[in-house]
């Protein structure tokens, strides 16, 4: 019965799908690959969960989370950004490990490692189609999707999102075009925070709400991006998803199922492989 | 790269003329005492941790020389330990020979399979590579819980399982005791500074500050990039391999939680604060990887605040202390020498 | 002290990679009148654009426009200011539609202003309508340079900076353009035209400097420069 | 385009959502099963119970927990030192009050070994209480035999620790845990197609499934899928799927806590339930497991190597009072907290016995290795420590099942039925260390 694993794969990679974008977002605009955008994610969940523990109403609880995901994304834009914006991608890249570390100890030192789980109350209710279907699930389809059409046309049509684009293309042009580029930076930094808070509260309810393992997921998000060619939102919803089918599928056979885990990272490094196949040199421009 | 300022490739201690500087005098010294009285002075408890810190002080050398001479991020060397210290345990379970060629082999085995893993990647520069070494960090992480680490059981994973007690490697005959097994360490790391430090001191040092600083110059120059690049790696790759086989003879098993690929980015954080540009810098790297977080300990706090100095430590790095720990002490030597020479000739 | 809308440069000083490369340049420019900036390669031309447009900052000197000095204002700031820079190279954003292109220059513009302000634009330039979809990157050379004049005066500015307008374009295209920028000027914009190749500038110009290692070594009517060319190559000589 | 309107968006979003699910109640949870003891601070029995705070000169007394590094340990060294602190109040050792201290070895065996030389280098600490380490027991023992150092650790998990001289642990370890699981559906008739899950660990899980598979052997019950997974597997898919095929009547599921309740997630999302069974090890046992995996699993059985947490009886009632005195609120009150905190009461026990002025490592190693027969209302039989190359004094445990969101006694002690315990039952009658 391959049915579930297919559903549970859609689901998952629909979460990397839409963190992805949400790194997508922030490294067109800004060139900032954040390694710490799964620490971005787990802090939401950890503390959504804490709230939750503490008896207040789930969805403010939820909202906190992810209000807090972006806060912290646009603290850390906004005091490293005039830096980062001097430095090329690799350099800029790197700074965010040390952010990924520092949200990451943070949240060690806080919660340690009890049995948790951040239960939504759409988790209890589902329906039957040959396989179980939760309303989280359907939900965090339906949202990662959603999303992504979302930015894709906030990109495409609003002055806002055609500044992003902008930026991406070509950043001294951009601001001699007038654009306002710290202005559009912190809001890049503001999305994408709020994006890995939302999806960081997802990941937590169908894999594991542990901050570890919710910081270094960053690791298959960067896949479905890689998929994408760091370029398209499309690209990285369709690598999201092939990710996640490909990894659910192959757990459902013994003899892949020990590396099924393993998927992510074959995948991306196939990509950037093959899409580096004619260049013998990437040449980095300091942006 | 605009934040790191370039440096030549010259490492004075190891040229003849100036082998017998008051600066290596005083070093050389130094790693006599450490070596004589170490083990006494640091007590039982420091002295592993001190072990222990110089191995993954060559490994830290490894990533040093990556990033440092040849631009190159690498976030998957804590793996490649672990790709040492299978091979090791593998070959020390399943031969008799002296633990001294179990290295050799681990070395060499290492070495190749990071060629192997890197010849693709040698193509990509940057943040690809970055990319592709993590991926690869977490792909080994899957593969080591998988495979486990060999424990003296049957087999080509050598693993003994369900209820059969697995059986550590004994250590090399020359480093049984803490103490003596501190001095071996000390003198293999010392053995695997100075082939790294030979290195940057000759032609392929002066190779990759050619191609560090312009990949087409350094083209345009005779100098055959791919091939010293993949030599880079053999040699890092190589001396990390050594590191892995320290460690597995250190307790005599090795575990596959070691080895995850956030382990790989600690150690890549400490050797920016550390300093990237000089052997100093990544035995400081050692230390900040495996002595920081005992020391910590033994000041009461928490265990988990580690990651949070060292997240912070590595921003400050990347912004405002490209040359990282050593870079600062070195500034402060000079300056002292400075001050003290101007003091003399007044 | 308004200067009657008069962009007067005073002093200025520029430093790149630690080494000063303008030496203290001083230029005046009319509103409604083209003034041409000439010079050899590596005269400091295009470090003085950057400079006017904000992108780097000079070390010393004023720009004023109405008395408000604009050194050290960033990009944005300068652009409402009235000074829209089109740099050299015909750069425009490769990878978004031309449509886009525009719309992205057009965004300081109040929000109603900003249909109109396009079309001003097309009409100029009829040739970029039916491209509006294209990406900019897929245009060719002097298609990009329509493109990227168009994107400078989106913005209804007072003052227009254009870098090696000419370079790397057939003679065919540059003989497009230049009634263009006659269109403009007449409309009451300055133009201040940066050139290597002093012909088309000259034409054009009412009034003109000459840039030499970082100085300003002549600085004359335009017609008499025409007039007696060899005086440029003398004072490029002597400095 | 200014950020200002889009940052309004956003908040406007939020409460759209906000004001969508605010129907959505807080659910009531009853506040879960918190194990609080009677008995007030003054009046509590640890050690002498002098009430007058020990002054003399402190004896050192150390542990390694795994506390970091993706799991955590402490309860029981935490229990430790509140049972320590509250004896430091009472007279402590004949006037010497003890200074306890654990390290975490942070889940590295590597580090283990380290913290294990410090110790055992260090002569001032006499002894070893209440150590708790999911790794490394072997490479620490080496250390310990060297330097004759002994442990009264409270939670041993891997093999290695139940195969150490100088390490004795008070809990049965996973693999006793899951035998008597399987005993116990034998005993209900429940035992027909048993399905285990467990960790791909060296010397843990490995060692546990094996024992499983040993007893299913020797007692004619079948075995229907064995399922060990990496510790950082989250699709549970694959499991629950196999245990769907295998036709399994009960699971056995031994992870710690976290992993299992998010098995049991995984399975109440594809309801997978069903009639079969649910078991844990004592990993699970936990005061707050009840409320953390919800309604759906009414009915839920754990195995618990010590007392019920909710029991009443001396030393249970002790424990718990001695936490809510010394302990911090949110220390975990389990399995794992009572065994520390035996650990620690029947070190101090053998330590008084004593003299004051002669308390080294030698004398405390001695009074260690002679505790036998000791009972307590927390243990089914009497715990002892003894020289001999394995320890497993605790064999005999009690199961649990969850109503009402809180775990509640379902049988009393059963023996285990391990074939491999053969040679530690002769040990006891032969020594004469029980009975």
């Amino acid at each position: 019965m391959i049915l579930p694993f297919i559903v549970a794969g859609l689901v998952l990679g629909s979460l990397f799908a839409l963190s992805g974008v949400g790194m997508l977002v922030l490294y067109r605009t800004t060139g900032v690959l954040n390694f710490g955008y799964g620490a971005l994610g787990a802090a939401s969940a950890m503390l959504a969960w804490q709230l939750v523990e503490l008896r207040l109403q789930p969805v403010l609880a939820y909202a906190i989370g992810i209000l807090a995901a972006t806060a912290l994304s646009l603290l850390f834009g906004f005091l490293a950004g005039p830096f980062l914006a001097t430095v090329n991608t690799l350099t800029k890249a790197t700074a965010t490990l040390g952010l990924a570390l520092f949200i990451l100890g943070i949240m060690l030192f806080m919660w340690d490692d009890k049995a948790r789980t951040l239960r939504l109350p759409t988790d209890t209710i589902g329906f039957s189609i040959g396989t179980r279907i939760t309303v989280t699930q359907l939900i965090c389809l339906a949202l990662a999707t959603a999303i992504v059409i979302a930015t894709s046309i906030y990109l495409q049509r609003s002055p806002t999102g055609t500044a992003m684009r902008a930026l991406a293309s070509d950043r001294e042009l951009a601001s001699m075009l007038g654009i306002r580029v710290r202005r559009v930076e912190l809001l890049a930094w503001a999305v994408s925070g709020a994006l890995g808070g939302i999806s960081g509260l997802l990941l937590s309810s169908q894999t594991r709400l542990e901050p570890v393992f919710l910081t270094f997921i960053v690791i298959p998000v960067l896949a479905a991006v890689v998929v994408g060619r760091f370029r398209s939102l499309v690209g990285t919803l369709v690598g999201g998803l092939v990710i996640g089918v490909v990894q659910a599928v192959s757990s459902a056979f013994p003899s892949t199922s020990p590396f099924s885990n393993a998927t992510p990272f074959v995948v991306a490094t196939l990509v950037i492989l093959y899409l580096q196949r004619r260049k013998v040199v990437t040449i980095e421009v300091a942006r | 790269m605009t934040a790191v300022p370039q440096r030549s490739s010259r490492i004075a201690v190891w040229r003849a003329e100036k082998l017998f500087t008051v600066r290596n005098v005083a070093l050389a010294v130094a790693l006599i005492a450490l070596f004589t009285a170490g083990p006494l002075v640091l007590g039982a408890y420091w002295t592993r941790i001190v072990t222990v810190s110089m191995i993954f002080a060559i490994a830290a050398a490894g990533i040093a020389l990556l990033y440092g001479r040849l631009g190159l991020v690498s976030l998957g060397q804590v793996s490649l330990i672990g790709v040492g210290g299978w091979i090791t345990l593998r070959v020390g379970h399943a031969t008799e020979l002296p633990f001294e060629l179990v290295l050799v082999v681990a070395a060499i085995g290492t070495g190749l399979i990071g060629v192997l893993v890197g010849l693709p990647a040698l193509r990509l520069s940057g943040l690809n590579l970055a990319i592709v070494t993590l991926m690869l960090a977490g792909a080994f992480e899957v593969v080591f819980n998988v495979t486990g680490f060999p424990n003296g059981g049957d087999g080509f994973l050598g693993r003994a399982q369900g209820g059969v007690l697995q059986q550590p490697l004994p250590r090399p005959v020359l480093g049984t005791t803490d103490p003596d097994y501190f001095r071996y360490v000390l003198v293999v790391s010392i053995l695997m500074f100075l082939v790294i430090a030979l290195h940057l001191s000759n032609r392929p040092g002066r190779a990759w500050a050619a191609i560090r600083q312009s990949e087409a110059g350094a083209l345009a120059a005779g100098i055959g990039t791919v091939r010293y690049r993949l030599w880079a790696l053999a040699v890092v790759s190589a001396t990390t391999g050594v590191a892995g086989g320290l460690l597995a003879a250190n307790a005599g098993l090795l575990d596959p939680i070691s080895f995850k690929a956030s382990q790989s980015i600690l150690l890549f954080a400490t050797v920016l604060i550390g300093g990237a540009f000089s052997l100093l810098g990544a035995a400081i790297a050692g230390f900040l990887s495996q002595g920081l977080p005992p020391l910590l300990d033994a000041w009461g706090v928490n265990g988990n605040l580690i990651f949070v100095i060292l997240g912070l430590g590595m921003i400050q790095a990347i912004t405002t202390a490209p040359q990282g720990i050593a870079g600062q002490l070195k500034g402060l030597a000079t300056r002292l020498r400075n001050r003290f020479t101007q003091g003399r000739s007044r | 002290m308004s200067n009657n809308g008069r962009l007067v440069i005073e002093g200025i000083a520029i430093e790149r990679g630690g080494r000063e490369v303008v030496h203290g340049v001083d230029l005046v420019a009319e509103p409604g009148a083209i003034t041409a900036l000439l010079g050899p390669n590596g005269a400091g031309k295009s470090s003085l654009v950057l400079a006017l447009a904000g992108t780097i900052k000079a070390s010393r000197g004023s720009v004023r426009l109405d008395g408000a000095d604009l050194v050290g204002k960033s990009p944005t700031a300068i652009r409402t200011a009235g000074i829209a820079t089109v740099p050299e190279g015909h750069r425009v954003l490769k990878d978004m539609t031309v449509a886009d292109n525009l719309r992205v220059a057009s965004l300081l513009v109040p929000r109603i202003e900003r249909p109109a302000a396009v079309d001003r634009v097309e009409s100029l330039f009829e040739e970029l309508t039916p491209l509006r979809g294209r990406l900019a990157g897929s245009l060719s050379g002097g298609q990009q340079q329509m493109l990227a004049i168009g994107q400078a005066l989106v913005s209804q500015p007072r003052y227009l900076v254009v870098d090696e307008m000419s370079l790397g374009l057939a003679p065919i295209i540059v003989r497009r353009l230049v009634p263009a920028l006659r269109r403009i000027a007449a409309a009451g914009v300055g133009v201040i035209l940066i050139e290597q190749f002093t012909q088309v500038a000259l034409d054009l110009a009412s009034d003109a400097y000459a840039m030499a290692q970082g100085r300003v070594v002549v600085h004359a009517p335009a017609a008499e420069l025409r007039e007696a060319p060899e005086r440029l190559e003398q004072a490029y000589r002597l400095a | 385009m200014s950020a200002i309107t889009a940052k309004s968006a956003l908040a406007l979003a939020t409460g759209i959502l906000l004001a969508a699910t605010l129907s959505a109640c807080v659910a009531d949870e009853g506040g879960g099963a918190n194990a609080g003891g009677n008995t007030s601070k003054d009046e509590l029995q640890c050690g002498l119970a002098t009430g007058e705070p020990a002054t003399g000169d402190p004896i050192k007394v150390g542990a390694i927990a795994t506390a970091s590094g993706g799991v955590d340990f402490s309860s029981a060294p935490k229990a430790a030192a509140a049972y320590f602190d509250c004896v430091n109040e009472n007279g402590g050792i004949n006037g010497r009050p003890i200074d306890y201290s654990y390290q975490d070895d942070a889940l590295d065996p590597t580090k283990t070994a380290q913290l294990a030389a410090g110790y055992a280098a260090d002569d001032s600490v006499v002894g070893l209480v209440g150590d708790a380490t999911f790794i490394g027991c072997d490479v620490a023992n080496a250390e310990y035999a060297k330097a004759d150092l002994y442990s009264i650790t409270g939670v041993g998990v891997p093999q290695a620790c139940f195969t150490s001289s100088n390490i004795a642990p008070v809990n049965a370890g996973p693999r006793q845990s899951a035998i008597q699981l399987l005993q116990w559906l034998e005993q209900e008739g429940k035992a027909d197609a048993v399905f285990q899950v467990g960790l791909n660990t060296q010397g843990n899980g490995d060692w546990v499934a094996a024992g499983i598979l040993e007893y299913a052997e020797a007692n004619g019950i079948n075995i229907v899928g064995t399922e060990l997974t990496d510790p950082t597997e989250t699709n549970w898919l694959p499991l629950i799927q196999k245990i769907k095929d295998s036709g399994a009547t009960s699971v056995i599921i031994v992870d710690p806590g976290p992993i299992t309740a998010a098995i049991l997630a995984a399975v109440e999302q594809q309801d997978a339930r069903g009639d079969i069974i649910w078991t844990c090890t004592a990993s699970c046992y936990d005061a707050q497991f009840g409320s953390q995996i919800g309604a759906y699993w009414e009915g839920f059985v754990a195995n618990s190597e010590l007392q019920l947490v909710d029991a009443d009886g001396e030393d249970n009632e002790l424990w718990k009072s001695v936490m809510d005195a010394y302990a911090a609120g949110d220390a975990p009150r389990d399995t794992f907290s009572q065994a520390g905190f035996l650990a620690a009461k029947m070190f101090t026990t053998a330590v008084l016995e004593l003299d004051p002025e002669n308390i080294t490592r030698e004398s405390v190693s001695q009074a260690m290795l002679g505790i036998k027969n000791a009972e307590s209302d927390l243990l089914c039989r009497p715990w002892y420590y003894g020289e001999a190359d394995e320890h497993n004094a605790n064999h005999s445990t009690r199961t649990a099942e969850i109503t009402d969101g809180v775990f509640t006694k379902l049988t009393d002690c059963i023996d285990s039925g391990d074939p491999a315990l053969a040679s530690i039952l002769e040990n006891e009658q032969s020594l004469g260390l029980v009975g």
